[in-house]
This record gives structure tokens, sequence and C-alpha cells, in this order.
């Protein structure tokens, strides 16, 4: 119960937020003045006529480090239940943690041996 | 009923509060960052418009939103006009778990902290939407950046606060303000705090890692193709992020709305003055370091991220982890 | 073959054969020979010259009645030796239109050959075979005019936008023109590589350059710069002008460094009229060139920078840049387009003021050029985006034909105030900076050390300056026919000039051998393999200007 | 032949479709007041009189004082248009584009000689130049000079501020009537100009070359 009021608020603020975005919006579609020059809605770049559209399949090393980082970024989220509770355990739970960074790092490591870091 | 009907109205009062203090913070953060600047650089920034220029940003909001609202031919039309709202609303949201003083927060979410980081995301996703949809080359590597950047540096960021979450042991945000009665975090875990500030200014896009709009190579980056109000609540939601990623900052390391100096009063409206100020100051900071340094290159900056902050941050958490239990073992 | 042994006159004379062979006098007409060659040897010429460590300085042609000649410099690093080499292209009363008018193209041996000989093709209608890219280079490439021919007497008035419109009109067929056809085939067919125009309208390429990158991802796999739009017709203009009219244009040439083309404009004319002028002016020419010098790189150096990202030292560099445009305007009454240089003289003495200020700006800015150092030298981030970035080889550097700053980076001590020296630079004490790497930050590095020398060289002609009058009297409204050349070391490189006269009242042909037009090329060979951030800092390295590219 | 540029000389903005009513309320004063006070240029730059925008902007001269210092570097986030320079054929096309870019209400300064009327260059039978910005976008201030200090650029701007504030701005242009030149090239030579490669390896060309012969 309490988490569905909590989280109720969340949805009214993210509402509240969408609608000040589309009141902004909207209002300068009435108060604004229009253009009619002839290139008005073409793409810019530069003032050139762009060659070819900007939908094109792109450099691969930005989806690379996507798929790191989802990696990363799950085992960060199970981290911090372990680490609220970490005080009240001993050095057991210090060794778990360790072998778990240990764990992520290497990842790191894989990475960096395979040339991920290095563009050129 | 009546229950529910109130609940109602108080979001609708919150939120328009927060709202509006979105807009007002923005506007004078903008003003605060010309004068900033300025001041860096030899001039005097705006002085004329109302008194010492206070007014030019509200000149400036008024003008972009008596602006022509350019819908781009070759766009995704939808998508375009639905960016902004994706990176603005979140941003909205993130104000709900700010502790202001010691009984006054919207709410106290369990999760904390992590709930900011989850909207800032969300904001990610619309800057992503920004570039594709504009059908533009500079937007479309602008946004490319953004996202590179942003997972990037999110790992960095969620490591640093880890040594917080271990010593205060919990992720909300009044508890951990209430951990830090005696020392503040910044004191306990100072590296952390380097990493979650150089983290949050690439989150922040700000220079020297703000690549994603980087004016000299992408001519605007993701808003090239952006005018009017859709680009002013761009740039609302980038100056609402900062101000939202300094008072985190300022919760987790510099004890939140507590006074800096014993015995001034810290109480519900003390608290939120003390707050302010700190996130301010951190501001401040964040200016003063974008107008001092040049721009990182893409890979050099995904390299930092890397290599640099992520086996720290993890070295801050494992030695945290061994103090910790060290501390345990001999008291 | 290329003998090397022999030095390259007596292997012109001996396995050439030219057709006519003149020694000159390097002092009064600026070459050490001429030579008229053979079409069909000029590759053979070009080769040799390439072995014996010529670059081309400069490509030219000629209107005269009955034939074209294209004229080429070559000269040499390490010693002065402009050499002169023709080739003649017979008319045989034909018109541009015709295509008949062909020489052979070197520009598989120079590669700055390629733009001078576009420009040629553009301007005189001379079609170069085996040309790789032969298009127009400064004008728009719908463009029927050759301007430069002496039948060309301009389009009738009111016609002025006849050739922009036609671009203009909303059917894309007009814009179709602008791209090479095999460009947007191949951008349609390829989804993974993509073409991006970085300019004319963009924040880091120091005015109107368009720069066409052929990218993968973020990677440039190829570049090509585009130049003509700021293109204002000098030399034509030049052409129908007298030769006092002509200053104002040396003035607008390069704008942020316009003493240096006065300076080489004068010592020009003067050369050809054999008058020296007083030593007062001297010291007074060169204490404007290199007052305007430091406030060309402070001026390059704040918009390096902001490329860079780094916003911050654009202003300081401006501030200080403001104080040397104020010493300037006492004397000058000019802030940017400076026109104070005369033939054998000067406009008029400086201002009594001007020396108390310059002493007391120098030790200010000596000042500042260490706030400099410790702000952006020594900066972490900014050596990183700028070493081992954009390397030009001597090789390239030949091949190019860079000159000035850009080729003391890369290890070449060529400036021509010691290299060919006019004026009274030899009596001064100043050194060359030279590093050895060749990429941004030695470019970088070199430009602040000259700062650094030309205060010193400030210093020095403030203290030996001699009274005197600052003017010859009257001379003489024409120069005597001829052909001359003569280079100065402008901020920039190598600013030649090369006049034909023919004895009236204006020039008969000025070519202005600008240095940003081959050091410009030069990116060509930095830019493939960065990333557009690198684009950004090895455009800004090179310092252009872009009105001096396009004349 | 001579034809009118229709294109040219259309009317390039409307007025705010609710002025009627807005002007009663005096919300439209408001808004110039706010459009005059915040004008930010767009970072272009054609020529000499660039550089003294440029030095406009720096620390001197200070537009952003005055709220005009905020340069955008994408027109369609410029509300001014600084022609600062000679204008090229060549760069006309990308001017129409940029202004048509550029998001009403937008106003545009012609700095220096050459964006007035073609300057120091301007001679009879020129063929490099466009002799003033006006033939092809409207003008709403013309800043004498070659070029113009930054105090006369500021000043432009502030008349510009004055046109906004007492809704003078209309932006004046003149009448461009163009020619249209007759292509009666012959067929090979036309192949010649339009033999156009990206650095690809070169094809034969159509005339024969000297050193191949011999």
């Amino acid at each position: 119960m309490s988490l569905l009021h909590d989280y109720s608020y969340v949805l009214g603020f993210l509402i509240i937020g969408a609608g000040f975005v589309i009141v902004n919006t909207l209002l300068p579609l009435l108060i604004s003045p229009r253009s009619r020059g002839a290139n008005a809605q073409n793409p810019y770049e530069s003032g050139e006529v762009p060659i070819g559209g900007a939908w094109v399949q792109f450099d691969v090393n930005y989806y690379l480090f996507g798929l790191i980082f989802l990696a990363f970024d799950v085992e960060a989220a199970f981290l911090f239940p372990v680490l609220i509770v970490f005080k009240e355990f001993g050095f057991a739970a210090f060794y778990e943690v360790t072998l778990f960074l240990a764990l992520l790092s290497l990842a790191i490591l894989y990475a960096w041996k395979k040339g991920l870091f290095s563009w050129r | 009923m009546s229950f529910i009907l109130q609940e109602i109205i108080k979001i609708i009062l919150y939120g328009t509060l927060v709202t509006l203090f979105v807009s007002v913070n923005a506007l004078f953060l903008i003003w605060l960052e010309r004068r900033v600047s300025a001041r860096i650089q030899l001039r005097r920034g705006p002085i004329h418009v109302g008194w010492q220029g206070s007014l030019q940003t509200v000149a400036d909001a008024i003008k972009l939103l008596t602006k022509e609202l350019v819908l781009p031919k070759e766009s995704d039309k939808f998508l375009y006009m639905m960016a902004p709202l994706i990176v603005f609303a979140p941003i909205v949201a993130a104000f709900l778990i700010l502790p202001l003083g010691p009984h006054f927060v919207m709410r106290d979410l369990n999760i904390g902290f992590l709930f900011v980081f989850s909207l800032t995301n969300i904001s990610f996703i619309g800057i992503f939407i920004a570039g594709w949809a504009s059908n533009n080359k500079y937007a479309l590597l602008g946004s490319m950046r953004a996202v590179a950047q942003n997972i990037s540096y999110e790992i960095p960021l969620l490591l640093s606060t880890m040594g917080v979450v271990m010593a205060a042991q919990t992720m909300k945000m009044s508890e951990l303000v209430a951990a830090q009665e005696k020392t503040w975090f910044i004191a306990t875990q100072p590296l952390a705090f380097l990493i979650f500030f150089c983290a949050s200014l690439a989150e922040a896009n700000r220079a020297p890692f703000d690549i994603p709009e980087a004016e000299s190579e992408l001519v605007a980056g993701f808003h090239t193709e952006y005018s009017g109000m859709r680009f002013a609540l761009f740039f609302l939601g980038e100056y609402t992020a900062i101000f939202i990623s300094s008072a985190i900052a300022a919760t987790l390391f510099l004890g939140g709305w507590r006074s800096p100096v014993p015995g001034l009063p810290a109480g519900s409206l003390a608290g939120p003055f003390w707050l302010l100020l700190k996130t301010y100051g951190i501001v401040f900071v964040v200016m003063w370091v974008r107008w001092t340094f040049p721009r990182l290159r893409s890979d050099q900056l995904m390299n930092f991220a890397w290599k640099v902050l992520i086996p720290f941050a993890i070295l801050n958490v494992f030695v945290t982890a061994l103090v910790i239990q060290c501390q345990k073992f001999f008291a | 073959m290329p003998v090397l042994e022999k030095d390259i006159t007596s292997w012109l004379r001996e396995v050439v054969k030219p057709e006519e062979f003149n020694e000159k006098n390097l002092k009064t007409s600026g070459v050490l020979f001429e030579a008229v060659v053979a079409q069909n040897k000029i590759r053979e010429v070009a080769r040799e010259f390439l072995a014996q460590d010529y670059f081309l300085e400069s490509l030219t042609a000629v209107d005269f009645a009955e034939c074209l000649e294209v004229v080429y410099h070559f000269n040499r690093w390490s010693e002065p030796s402009r050499s002169c080499v023709k080739i003649l292209v017979p008319k045989n009363d034909g018109k541009p239109e015709d295509g008949r008018w062909t020489a052979p193209s070197i520009s598989s041996i120079y590669k700055s050959a390629a733009w001078f000989e576009r420009e040629i093709f553009e301007f005189f209608g001379i079609i170069f075979t085996d040309h790789p890219n032969l298009k127009r280079l400064l004008l728009p490439e719908s463009s029927v005019i050759f301007p430069l021919l002496k039948s060309f007497k301009g389009e009738p008035a009111g016609s002025d936008v006849t050739q922009s419109l036609k671009l203009m009109k909303e059917d894309t067929e007009g814009f179709q023109i602008l791209y090479p056809q095999q460009v947007t085939e191949q951008a349609t067919k390829h989804k993974r590589d993509y073409y991006l125009n970085l300019g004319p309208q963009h924040p880091s390429t120091h005015g109107v350059l368009r720069v066409l990158l052929h990218l993968d991802g973020e990677r440039v796999i190829d570049a090509e710069p585009i130049i003509g739009y700021s293109h204002r017709h000098h030399e034509k203009m030049m052409e129908i002008q007298t030769y006092v009219a002509c200053w104002p244009n040396m003035g607008r040439l390069d704008y942020v460094g316009a003493m240096s083309y006065n300076f080489g404009y004068a010592v020009l004319v003067e050369k050809a009229m054999g008058v020296t002028p007083p030593p007062r002016v001297e010291y007074i020419r060169v204490l404007t060139t290199e007052l305007n010098r430091l406030a060309s790189h402070l001026l390059w150096a704040g918009t390096f920078l902001m490329d860079l990202g780094a916003f911050t030292p654009f202003f300081y560099c401006f501030d200080d840049r403001e104080n040397i445009l104020d010493i300037l305007e006492m004397t000058t009454g000019e802030r940017l387009t400076y026109d104070y240089f005369r033939f054998g003289g000067l406009d008029k003495d400086i201002h009594p003021d001007m020396i108390p200020a310059i002493k007391k700006f120098i030790p200010e800015f000596k000042k500042h050029l260490k706030d400099y150092d410790g702000l952006v030298t020594k900066n972490i981030i900014f050596k990183k985006r700028t070493r081992n970035l954009g390397i030009l080889s001597k090789e390239a550097a030949i091949s190019y034909g860079v000159t000035g700053p850009s080729l003391r980076a890369s290890g070449v001590p060529f400036d021509l105030r010691r290299a060919e020296p006019y004026s009274i630079y030899p009596e001064l004490d100043f050194n060359i900076p030279t590093r050895s790497e060749g990429d941004v930050y030695s470019r970088y590095w070199v430009r602040m050390k000259e700062m650094e020398e030309s205060l010193k060289i400030i210093a020095q002609v403030i203290e030996k300056m001699p009274a005197g009058e600052v003017t010859l009297g009257k001379l003489p409204k024409n120069v005597p026919k001829g052909e001359y050349y003569s280079a100065v070391e402008s901020t920039r490189g190598l600013f030649g000039m090369y006049l034909i006269s023919d004895g009236s009242l204006n020039p008969y042909r000025l070519k202005l051998r600008t240095p940003s037009f081959s050091n410009l090329n030069s990116i060509i060979h930095m830019l493939p393999g960065c990333l557009i951030s690198d684009v950004v800092a090895v455009l800004g390295s090179i310092d252009i200007v872009l009105p001096e590219i396009d004349r | 032949m001579e034809i009118k540029e229709t294109l040219l000389t259309t009317d390039t903005q409307s007025l705010s479709p609710v002025s009627g009513v807005a002007n009663f309320f005096k919300v439209e004063d408001v808004f110039n007041m706010a459009r005059a006070n915040s004008l930010w240029p767009l970072t272009f730059g054609l020529a000499c009189c660039a550089i003294e925008f440029m030095a406009g902007g720096a620390a001197r001269f200070d537009m952003d004082r005055f709220g005009f210092g905020v340069v955008r570097p994408s027109p369609r986030q410029a509300d001014l248009m600084i022609v600062a320079g000679t204008i090229s054929r060549k760069m006309v096309p990308c001017i129409k584009t940029l202004y048509d870019q550029m998001p009403a209400p937008k106003y545009v300064i012609a700095l220096g000689g050459c964006a007035t009327a073609g300057g120091p260059f301007k001679y009879p039978g020129q063929y490099g130049i466009l002799e003033g910005i006006d033939k092809i976008i409207p003008v709403n201030v013309y800043v004498p000079g070659c070029p113009p200090r930054p105090e006369a650029l500021i000043a432009g701007i502030m008349e510009l501020q004055r046109q906004i504030k007492s809704k003078e701005v209309k932006g004046t242009m003149t009448q461009a009537v163009v020619h249209d030149s007759q292509d009666n090239r012959p067929a090979e030579y036309k192949n010649a100009i339009s033999r156009v490669e990206f650095r690809k390896p070169p094809t034969p060309p159509a005339a024969p070359s000297p050193e191949n012969k011999s």
C-alpha cells in the first residue's frame, strides 16, 4: 500500500512534468509568427544540402560500450542489497563482495585486452 | 475517499510548486552561469536588462516562447516532438526524494538516490530520441555520444555511492542525512566524492565532458534541429539535471540540510536554505570547471571512465568494505 | 632519369635543353633563372625538382595575346634558390570553350599542384590532362566564365546574382550540381559510411571553409576541403586598378595579419622600381608587422583553443589583442585591414605615444604569455588532445608546399626572414623556433614561441630606430616593364607575389601566392583516420584565413 | 532573357496570428520587449567583418552585457543573422538556406560595406560577389564601415532593438532582377566541367595529352 502510495506521487509528478512540456510547446503555436522560406524545413547541415540521410548504420564502437555496460549495471544493481546489510555480516561478506568485484574487474580487463578502449 | 482526494490535491500542489521551482531555478542558474563565466573571462556578462541583468534570462525565456517551432521535413515527427517531454518530465519527478529538512521530504523512497539515477537515464533516452528523430547528422553524432557517455559514467556514479551505502546501511535519503550527524561522508569517502563529482559532470553533459553538444564540433549536438521552446526545454532539463545531481552530492557527501557550522539552526525552515547553499556551491564549482578546461575527445572520455574512474571506484568499495569489517572486528 | 649529382641549372641545360634559358638576379627579379621548356618535358622537370628537394612554391598562368604561359616557381628550404620554369600553351585563335588549350598536369608529382591547376583551369580555361579531379575550385561549379583571360570583360551590370540563383531554385536539380555524382550514388548505396558537410557555416572552420568529410561512425575515411566561398576576385581587380589603388586589397587579403601583406606588396614594387626606402621606414615596417604578427597569433590561439572546447583563453587572447590593436590604431587609424605602407615609405610617421605604449605593453604581455603556458600548454587534457595528432612529415610538407609555422613544427627552420632576408631582418637578433614532431601540439608550440621572438624583435627595433624621413617623395606611377617575384614571411607562411608589368599604370598580371592555400591542402593528408573531434583540432592548428585562400 | 525571381520577393515572415488580441492586452509589447533584449546571433562570419563581430563578443566590448552574447551555432536557435563580410556568389545559396532555417521572428544586420552594397569589391563587370545581401534576404539594419568597429556593430544591434520595440521591423529588400544566362557551350566542354570525381583514380580525359602522344 505504502509503495503504491509513493509511486502514485511519481506518476503524478511525471504527468505534471509532461503537462508543463505540452503547454509550453502548444503555446508558441498560438503566439509565434511563421516563416515561409523555401528551405525552412530542410535538415540543417552547415548551410549545405546534406548528402544522404542521417539514418545510417553507425560505428560499432558505441554498441560495444552498450554491451559491457549492460553486464556491469546489472551486477551493480545486485550489489546494492548486499551492501545495505553488509555491516551485519562478518568477514565472510567481505570475501564474497571482494570476489564479486574481482569478477567484475575481469570484465573490464577482458574488454581492455580486446582493444575496446583503443579506437585507432 | 477524502484521503485520495487530499493526496491528489497534494500531488498537484507539490508538482506545480516543483515545476515552478524548476523554471525559476533554471533561469537563475543560467543567469549565474553567464555572470560567473563573464567574471572568469574578464568581462561583465549581462548587466543591462533589469537590475544586474536579472531579467536577462526572463527575456530569453519569453522570447523563446514566442519563437516559431520548426518541424524538420524529413524527421520522425512524433518522436521529434516527444523527445523534450521524455527529457524533461523525469527530472521533475526526481525532486520527490530530496530531503529539505528533518521532517520535510516529499516522498522518502526506499531506493533513494537510485531512483534519481534511473530517472536521469530516462532523460538520456529522450536525448537519444531527439538526436535520432531529427534526421540530422550532427544531431545523430551528438546523441550517439550522449548515450555512450551516459552509460559509461553511470557505472562509476553507482560504484562511488556504494561506500556511502555501506557506511550508512541504507539508501533512503533521509536516513543518509541522519547518518552524517557527526561527520560528513566527504571526510570518510573523499575519493568517492571526487568520482561522483566527475561522473555527475559527465552525466550532465558539462565541460570537459560535453561532447554530446560540443559546439565547435557538432554545432549544437543533439538539439541542433530544435528551435524555440523545445530547445529551451532541453536547456531547462540540462540545468535542472545539474542542480539535481549537485543536490544529491550535497545530500550524500555534504550532510544535506545540516548546517555546516555546528550550533546554527537547521530546522524545517533553515534546512532548505543550507541545502540550497551547498547545492549552489557545487553548481558553482561545476561552472568553474567548465570555463577552465578544454574538452576531451570522445575516445579519451570513454577511456577516462573505464580506465580511471571505474577501477578507482572499485578500489574505493573494496577499501571501504575492508575498513568497515576491520572496525567491527576490532571493536 | 634524374641526375642527382648535377645541380638543377646544368641539369636543365644539358638534359632538358630548354627553348629559352635566362640567368637572373635573385635580388632584383626574385628568381635565379627562368627557363621555358617544352610542354612534354614539364613532368620530367618537376620530378627532377622534387628529387632535389624543391617544393612547388607557386603555379599560375598568364594570358598573352597569342599564347598562354603556365609559370612554375620552385623553391628550396636550404638556400635561396627560387627557379622559374614556364611552358607555353598556344591559343591557335581558339576560345577556352573549345577545350583545346591543354597542358600536362604535375599533380601526381606535387600534391600542391592539384589545386593550383584547378585554379588555372577555372580562370584561364587550360585543361590539364591526367588531372584526377579537374573541376571548378573557387567559383560555383555551374560557372561558365574564365575571368582572368584578357578577353573577359565582365558580366553585364545587373547580372550579378545569375549564377547564385541558378543554384537557389527550389528544384533540387540546381543543388545536384554542387555534388559529385559518385558521391550521391555512394551515399545511397552503402549505409555504413556517410558524408558530412563541415561548413561553410560552422563554428570551427574559421570562416566559410567547407570540408566534405567521408565518415564511418566518428572516424574520417576521407576529407576534401572545398573552398571559394569567400572568393573576392582580388587578382582580376588588381589588373584593372592602378598600382596605388591595389593597397586596400592588401589589407583585405589576410585581414588578420594585414601588415605582412602590405610589406609584401611594398617589397615587390620597390624591387621592381629599384628604390630603397629610408632606414626609418624599414624599422617602422618591421615594428608594425611584428606587432600585427602578435595580434594574428593571438587571434589564432584564441580560436584554436575554442575549437578544443576551452572558451576562456579566447577572451584572454582577444583582450591582449585589443591592446595591440590600440597601439597600431594610434598610428594607422585602423584596427584590422591596415593600409599603412606606401611605395618607398609609409603613410605617415608613427604616433609619438606609440613607443611608450609598446614599452608598457611588452612586460605585461610577457606575463600573460606565462599565464597561457600554465593555463593551456601544461594542461593535461590539452596535451592529450593535441599530441601525436595530424602529423605532417617533411616529405608531405614538400609535396603539399607547406610553409610558415606549420612547416617549422615539422622540423624545418624555413623562415623567409632568415632564409631570404629582406628589409632589416638580417640586423636583428631572433631565433626561429622549430620542433621536430610535426603534430598539432608542435604547431601550437611553435606559434607561442614565435610570439616571444616577435617581442624580442619589437624590443630591438624600438631601441635601434633611427630618426629621419618616412617617405621617398614622389615616385613614378608605373612600374618598369618586366617580371618580378618577391616573397615575405607572413604570419601564416610564405606570401609570394608574381608581377608581370607591361610598363603601364596597372599590373598586367599579379599572382598572389598565399600561404594558407597550400597549407590547407595538406589536411587531405592529415585528416584520414582522425575522429571528428580531431578534425577541428587539425583544422585549427594550421591557422587558415579563408579570404586569403580564396582571394 | 530577363526574369524576376519570385522566390526572393516573397514576404518571408508573417505576423503573429493573435497580434490583434495580443495588442489589446499589450502582450505583444511584452513579447517585443523580450525579443529586443534577447537577440541571439548566428555564429556566422564571411570575411573581415567577422573578426570585428568576434571582437564585439570578446572581453573588451562584451556584447553579452546587453543580452546578445549568446552566439548560437545552429540557425534553429538564432534570432539574428549578422551578415559580416563579402558575399561571394558561391556562398549565396548557403546564406539563403541558413536564413530560411532560422525560425521566425528573425532579423538581419548587414555589417560592413560588402554586405550592404558590395563594398570595395564592387566594380563594373565584377564576377565574384553579390552586391549587397539585401538582394536575397530582407535587411533590418545596415552598419557602414570597412570593417565597422565593434561599437558600430553594437550600435547597429541597438538600432534593431529600437525597431523591434517600436514595431517598425519589416526588413527592406531590393528587388532582384536577374538574367538567365544561356548555356550554349559545346557538349564535350560541358563534360570537361562536370567530369567531377571525389578523389577517385582518373579517367582518361577527352582532350589528347601531348605527353602521351610523344
